[in-house]
């Protein structure tokens, strides 16, 4: 009988694992047709895989400027939305005031304005500070974008540490800075990291404002994938291409980090 | 070096031009060239964005014929003077140059133009036992459509714009009800949208497509349309003449030796019944590197451009309809067996006189004020929700009528 | 100097009173002994002595200076949390040096110290490791570590032992003992075991309710409890509670009736006590007998529950409804359902009055005044 | 009352950074865009700026599309979140249990969160769901079914299908961490009470996921009420109206018209509409957000 | 019938064996506890009888039927958890009720059974709570009572007083034993509790490293243990041992020479002893007197640290170098640093030998085959 179980969980797990899977599994596949072959009906399953498509892709644009500034964005944006968001929540956890909970619903609701409300005033206010197609300015943006959900995920994580390490800190004649640098940051590792990471991939994936506040200099992967989305002509296998080469990092750090994204949401988020 | 910003469409004309301005980098070593390259609907509202709020991110911008003159209008754009000696203006057709001026002024230099015309298949046109006019009418359109359609093959008798959206369907309809007789709005700025011009060609635009048409006609564009067509999945396709030098290439045609091309069709009237439209570089005034990117679009629409296309990548691909000299150039009516065709179709198209009836605005397609870009869109919305099945045709057009009272009034054309 | 002043020390949360004016001598070198129901305070005094919590009234001095606004880490305090809250990601090394190292104390120096606390707690051979590969028994030590090595006036332990198993307990137990004989330090102490608080304190301090209830060495409150609550909360098992009622007062103290009629005379001051009075008398299951005793009051009742520890024996026995324990010799072949005789000594009850306050006894127990580990 | 005072005082400077910034973040914008919705104000035709009263508003509550995208913002929400959460649910149930691959196959299976929003709308559109060369069109007609028209006929849901496969592995990975987190003692308890899967799923499991359910419900829909990029690139908010959102309304107005003015009013609207929902949802997590809690 | 018998029971995770071949036969109404150091399978041995953990090798049989292969909910029997293990978002009606419901038991009798077993557990009143909103002694009755509404034939609790304060264990100890005497139903309970090991159990199984080290009644296991392990293990504080050399064989017994050089005559089995043989002696804290005494031997030391519970006394003595327990009497005044003789009674002595088993005694004390509660 449990054998049984086994083998139907198995096939269950396999087939429902494939299934989400598939559209980019397909995706990839496509990637290494000819447009031709891309577009055939019955769908080709074996072929000749060619590397035109991403010859064609590179030749289009600087894929890895494009990269560079994906990474430099996300990484930036979280290392900034963490900075100012680890000591609020630390405050938050462990100075609680009766306005606390308060001030979190509060922080969750500034993220409920729709980007295309606000959109003309802040190019407005990037344009005259200079921000506009700038590293800096994107990240500056996103930061502020997911700073709530930060604040919010620490919150949760930090709420696990016992508070008596801090105060044994505190005994021990630490300030509320080492408190937070020595004790509670290697601590709350993992929902920090796991936190980061989400972070990582919210503003990997964030395409309005990335298209709109920049040009060229700062234009990460999603500025990217918009020159292919439907240019003149057969492109599915181009698209296929450009769209795997955009996904492809945020995938590869994705899977590696898959167990810590599990262990952080499991020490923290829900309990 | 100078950096000079170029925002471009992710057509294939301007992807080639990016690959060759290689060459005009190494002839100009000060300057650089930065390429930002979206799909035509993000790039016009990044665009706009950009040069409404005088932010100055770019200094050469894609534009067509209808954003020239109002951007133009707004003292937006840097009006093109100083050409080198050897440009020769005068070799840049006349209604092209035009559409791309404002009180006399020239603000941007074309880059290719088209109008539209009708391609079909001939192998398919045999099949049925009929032939195709050169210039044939909607009913001759109607008929080949029903002998052409082959479902179980995946064959469509008509492939026609069902996207929404003033470029898109809007841009054929236009011309289709400016051939039945109808117009955007009467002397006095008045939608005629509940016309009933407006009804017979739209009914017919809808009945075809639901009889002929592919599934998803409703959500095709232009892109989806060539992409069906070069599969071998269209009978007939009424589109930008710049399509014909990818259905042309064997390379990315299933169906290049079997492609025919016609005029646009007509109805009652042969005026607007097919449009104009270029695609042209211009420099915003707010650009700080004004005489490089002057210079970079003189070289970008020079007559030696359109040679090293010709050269490099095909005389297929050289690119349309801007100048005299192309047409003129016997390796490239070899390769476009359709060039004279198109050079017609362009010369004929007149944006001042596109309607049976008078009407206040320039622009066979389009109407060139700034607020038909929103009024084109939910027209074209609403049609599309007919075609679709969602509303009906009376409905969609009420709502189109109402619609682009509602914004005329607020734009204080109406009372 | 290291004594504690505590004067009229109260603690409020929002509107929530739960400190309710606690005066307190600690003389330098003290070990004392909070004990308390749950809920009673006893963490919130530790912690406001430690600076974690802020006085909402009141003084604290430690040697003869007010410390109310001084910051935690400059009292020359150490604290020993219950959950020994060791930093998890330093070795037992850095734990211990940790507070030197925000001292800015020279590296060598803290080795050298560090060195030393590992020697006297037999930590030398663990220093690398960090708490989670450590038992529970080492843990503990590396926390009265940490403690040591800022060489404290004072040391607080919050319920130190509470996660540990009995025998480590009984371990741990002798070994703060010992400490406190060689640092000389003052302790304070939180624990709701009772033999930690009998056997470890000079003084132990009875909470309930944010307030004093009694405050005395370990066999002052076992002989001589002030209430009836001080007198149920020490000794294990708990002290059985007889209602009994006045029937004579004389020079031998006061005469009492108890359930069943046979009578006791209790060694205690009989002012304000009339006959006919309704009391409570108190004693204690170690110092009831199984069978009747010429001089004794004498109880009748029958075995509910026997249970043998080996070397002693409860008997739990029912005497007109109530249940009595007797603790009796591991040897005893009492069973359940026997019927039994309790000699009932009336020189070691004790007699409480209707608010639960304690009669005065005439005598003093001789061991009552006895520090902890001073011969007699 | 005076620890929390001045402990509070002390540790202002932490908290304030965060504060501020997204004070001003929310502030600024929102007050110039109060400013706008007053104004009339065509990016296109900058010279007939002027004060409009709340013309804006009136422009924008008549609009017939209005109604609609209040609609399908409801619906989509809605939706999407029926989805994630019972298929999310239903997947961590599935991937708590031990079976030879697991690892692999929760990899592939939360790869959809890593894709862009416009990747996956590309994707989906071009090769799973075109009507002609996708392959669910063959799909269908290797069976001999007539292909379905997904964005014309079936607009809305397709929208949803698209979302949802986005959003499932993220309520996946939550539930699945917080399965994982109930006390298997719970579990075998009830299995000595003689709980059969079933049983044991809706009367133990369920009710265990409550509070991470509505944890995913508060996240996702912060993100599921400003969905842009899949419904631009599928559907362009139709045929007609049928799968324009509020966003995407308010998109139309700014960036397809540039009518500043109304795409304000637009904003201040979906603010107005994102608080509302956004105080029924948090009501519900609130006692998770509590210092207490 | 409600009979369990382990026979040969084996249990392995991959490659550990955990439970090494367990015998164990425990009659129908049999109170059994299982005792002994963590990690030694208790906790184990308790599923695999409630059907949670395979079997890897061996045969369990309940009332004569072999169940190795019966789900757990088949077996008749119910456990009670450590963490209690109550369903946190339903009320205490429903926690008890909800085996029932699924048994598909008609309401009306769920709630006969609930409001009953509610009654017997004092928890009538609570029945509308949520388990958050209940004490740990009121958990504990839930978790108890989820147990009794499925009228089990067997009962197993894991450690189920383990996360109480110690006034509430004895409370919860007596009403457990006393509900075994009500329901008469088989009861396994694991505890590392010794207070709870004596008193509650008919049978105490003392198991280490998955092996049984020894079945029998608490006071057989106090005065007859058959190795040091369980000598030590059972009784608190912990037996002393003493390293001792044979100095003769008699009638009476081995006679071993202490540290000290005085000689005691301890009445075990001469079998297999010889002269000049070392040998451990294992004297409990209870059974040595301060003080010389004739027909005893004699220890000499120094005493290290007095604890004072008020009933009775701990003096912890150094005896050439090692610590002996002693526990005195409550008023004895021995201090620390005073030097004291202690009395060794060869005849409550146990000997081992160099492989720690106990020599077997001559007489069985009188009250190692006596059933928890009946009389003698
Ligand atoms: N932040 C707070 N706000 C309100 N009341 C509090 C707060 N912290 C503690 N209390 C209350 O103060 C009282 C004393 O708590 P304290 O921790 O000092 O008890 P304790 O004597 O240490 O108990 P235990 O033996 O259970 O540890 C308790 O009733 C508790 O509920
Ligand atoms: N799934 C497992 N895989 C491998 N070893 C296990 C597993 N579960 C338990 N063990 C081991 O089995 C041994 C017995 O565990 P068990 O829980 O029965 O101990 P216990 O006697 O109940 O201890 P405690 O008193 O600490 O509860 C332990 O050494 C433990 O490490
Ligand atoms: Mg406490
Ligand atoms: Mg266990």
């Amino acid at each position: 009988m449990r054998a049984n179980n086994t083998l139907r969980t198995t096939v269950l797990g396999w087939a429902v694992a494939l299934l989400m899977f598939f559209p980019i599994g397909w995706m990839a596949l496509t990637a290494f047709k000819t447009e031709l072959q891309a577009v055939s009906t019955p769908p080709v399953l074996f072929f000749k895989p060619t590397l035109e498509n991403f010859a064609a892709v590179f030749e289009r644009g600087d894929y890895l400027k494009f990269t560079l500034n994906s990474v430099l964005v996300s990484f930036g944006s979280t290392f900034l939305a963490l900075a100012l968001a680890v000591p609020a929540a630390y405050r938050m956890v462990f100075h609680p005031t009766p306005r606390t909970g308060s001030t979190l619903l509060w922080m969750l609701s500034t993220k409920m304005m729709p980007p295309v409300g606000v959109l003309v005033p802040i190019y407005l206010l990037f344009r005259d500070a200079g921000l506009l197609d700038t590293v800096t300015g994107l990240v500056i943006v996103y930061a502020l974008m997911n700073l709530p959900i930060v604040v919010w995920m620490l919150y949760t994580y930090f709420k696990d540490v016992p508070r008596e390490i801090l105060e044994a800190g505190r005994v021990d004649g630490a300030s509320a800075w080492q408190e937070v640098q020595i004790l509670l940051l290697p601590l709350a590792w993992p929902g920090i990291a796991s936190t980061g990471l989400l972070n990582v991939i919210l503003a990997w994936n964030e395409a309005f404002w990335s298209l709109n506040l920049t040009t060229s200099k700062a234009a990460p992967l999603t500025a990217f994938i918009a020159a292919f989305s439907s240019p003149e002509g057969l492109f599915w296998a181009k698209l296929s291409a450009a769209s795997l080469l955009a996904i492809a990092p945020i995938l590869v750090v994705g899977w590696f980090s898959q167990k810590q994204l599990v262990r952080g949401l499991t020490f923290g988020a829900v309990k | 070096a100078t950096t000079v910003t170029i925002a471009t469409v992710n057509n294939n004309d301007m992807i080639i031009m990016q690959r060759l301005s290689k060459q005009f980098e190494a002839a100009n070593p000060d300057i650089k060239l930065d390429w930002v390259v979206l799909e035509e609907n993000v790039l016009r509202q990044r665009v706009t964005t950009d040069i409404a709020t005088k932010s100055g991110q770019f200094d050469v911008l894609t534009i067509g014929t209808y954003e020239a003159p109002i951007w133009a209008k707004q003292g937006w754009l840097a009006e093109i003077t100083g050409l080198p000696a050897d440009y020769d203006l005068d070799d840049v057709l006349k209604p092209v140059r035009d559409g791309l001026s404002y009180q006399g002024k020239l603000y941007a230099l074309p880059f290719y133009a088209e109008s539209s015309m009708l391609f079909y298949r001939k192998d398919l046109v045999e099949k049925a036992g009929m032939t195709m006019p050169e210039q044939p009418t909607y009913d001759d359109v109607a008929k080949l459509a029903e002998k052409m359609t082959d479902k179980a093959a995946g064959v469509y008798g008509i492939c026609l714009r069902g996207k929404p959206g003033w470029g898109e369907n809007m841009a054929f309809l236009s011309t289709l009800i400016n051939t039945y007789g109808g117009q955007w709005f009467d002397e006095k700025w008045t939608p005629t949208i509940d016309s009933p011009e407006w009804k017979k060609a739209v009914g017919f635009y809808i009945e075809l497509l639901k009889k002929y048409g592919p599934p998803g006609a409703a959500s095709n564009g232009f892109n989806e349309n060539l992409a069906l067509f070069a599969s071998g999945k269209c009978g007939m396709w009424i589109d930008a003449t710049s399509a014909a030098g990818k259905l042309y290439s064997k390379a990315e045609s299933q169906v290049a030796d079997k492609t025919g091309f016609a005029r646009a069709p007509v109805a009652v009237t042969p005026k607007g019944s097919h449009w104009l439209w270029s695609w042209a570089l211009g420099i915003p005034a707010t650009s700080k590197a004004q005489p490089e990117a002057r210079k970079f679009i003189a070289w970008a629409t020079s007559k030696p451009y359109i040679e090293r296309v010709g050269k490099e990548v095909g005389w297929a691909s050289a690119p349309p309809g801007t100048r005299a000299s192309t047409y003129a150039n016997p390796n490239y009516v070899a390769a476009a067996p359709f060039a004279d065709f198109v050079l017609k179709s362009i010369n004929e198209a007149n944006p001042n006189d596109a309607t049976l009836k008078k009407v206040p605005y320039t622009g066979v397609q389009y109407v060139g004020i700034p607020e038909f870009q929103s009024i084109g869109t939910q027209v074209g919305q609403a049609i599309a929700g007919a075609l679709a099945g969602t509303t009906s045709l009376d409905d969609a057009l009420k709502v189109g009528q109402a619609a682009a009272t509602r914004a005329m009034r607020q734009a204080g054309y109406l009372k | 100097m290291a004594a504690l002043t505590l004067r009229n020390i109260h603690k409020r949360y929002g509107g929530v009173h739960i400190i309710k004016g606690v005066d307190l001598d600690i003389a330098d070198g003290e070990f004392v002994v909070f004990v308390g129901p749950s809920g009673c305070g006893k963490s919130t005094l530790l912690r406001m002595i430690a600076g974690l919590e802020e006085i909402s009234e009141g003084d604290l001095a430690i040697g003869g200076t007010r410390v109310n606004d001084t910051p935690p880490a400059e009292r020359g305090i150490a604290m020993v949390f219950q959950s020994y809250a060791l930093y998890p990601h330093m070795s037992v090394r850095d734990n211990m040096g940790f507070a030197l190292r925000l001292a800015k104390v020279p590296d060598a120096q803290i080795k050298a110290k560090v060195d030393r606390a590992a020697q006297l707690l037999h930590l030398d051979q663990l220093l690398e490791r960090k708490p989670a590969a450590l038992s529970g028994g080492q843990r503990q030590r590396v926390a009265i570590g940490r403690a040591i090595v800022r060489e404290p006036k004072v040391f607080l332990f919050d319920e130190p032992l509470s996660n540990l198993d009995a025998s480590l307990r009984v371990q741990m137990r002798i070994e703060i003992a010992r400490m406190h004989e060689r640092l000389g330090a003052t302790m304070i102490y939180v624990t709701h075991d009772q033999v930690e608080a009998m056997t470890m304190a000079d003084k132990i301090v009875v909470l309930q309710g944010g307030v004093v209830e009694q405050v005395g060495s370990p066999l002052e409150l076992y002989h001589h409890p002030r209430n009836r609550f001080v007198a149920g909360f020490i000794g294990s098992p708990k002290m059985n509670f007889l209602a009994c009622t006045v029937r004579a007062l004389g020079a031998q103290g006061v005469s009492v009736e108890l359930p069943g009629g046979s009578r006791v005379t209790v060694p205690v001051d009989t002012a304000g006590v009339q006959p006919g009075q309704p009391l409570t008398l108190g004693v204690r299951p170690e110092h009831l007998v199984e069978g009747e005793r010429a001089g004794s009051g004498t109880l009748n009742g029958q075995v509910l529950v026997v249970e043998r520890l080996g070397g002693s024996t409860f008997l739990y026995v029912d005497v007109n409804g109530e249940t009595l324990t007797l603790q009796v010799d591991g040897n005893s072949r009492t069973g359940v359902d026997d019927r039994v005789a309790i000699a009932v000594d009336g020189a070691v009850c004790q007699l409480f009055d209707a608010t639960g306050v304690a009669l005065t006894r005439h005598d003093r127990h001789p061991l009552a005044d006895l520090g902890r580990h001073r011969a007699a | 009352m005076s620890q929390t005072l001045d402990s509070s005082r002390r540790t202002l400077p932490l908290v304030a950074p965060s504060v501020v910034v997204l004070f001003l973040w929310m502030i600024v914008p929102l007050a110039m865009t109060i400013y706008f919705s007053l104004l009339r104000y065509n990016l296109l035709d900058p010279g007939s700026r002027g004060f409009a009263g709340i013309d804006n508003f009136v422009f924008l509550l008549t609009d017939p599309a209005f109604v609609t995208s209040i609609w399908n913002t409801v619906v989509l929400v809605g939706s999407v979140l029926i989805l994630t959460v019972v298929g999310g649910t239903l997947m961590a149930v599935l991937f708590d249990q031990e079976f030879p691959g697991r690892g692999v196959a929760r990899v592939l299976a939360i790869a959809p969160f890593f894709v862009m929003p416009t990747v996956a709308a590309l994707v989906w559109k071009n090769l799973m769901m075109h009507p002609v060369n996708g392959l669910f069109a063959w799909l269908l007609s290797s069976i001999g079914l007539e292909p379905i028209d997904w964005f014309t006929h079936y607009p809305m849901l397709s929208v949803i299908l698209i979302v949802a496969w986005q959003w499932i592995p993220f309520a996946f990975l939550i539930l699945l961490t917080a399965i994982q987190s109930l006390d298997p003692e719970q579990k075998e308890a009830a299995r000595l009470d003689g709980a059969s899967g079933l049983e044991l799923f809706r009367f133990i499991i369920l009710p265990h996921l409550k509070r991470a359910i509505s944890v995913v419900v508060m996240i996702e829909t912060i993100f599921l009420l400003s969905v842009f990029a899949e419904i631009r690139i599928t559907t362009s908010g139709g045929p007609g109206t049928d799968t324009t959102n509020l966003t995407y309304l308010v998109f139309q107005f700014g960036l397809q018209q540039f009518d500043i003015g109304s795409a304000s009013a637009g904003g201040i609207v979906a603010v107005v509409l994102a608080n509302v929902v956004a105080f029924f949802l948090v009501r519900s997590v609130a006692r998770e957000l509590k210092p207490g809690a």
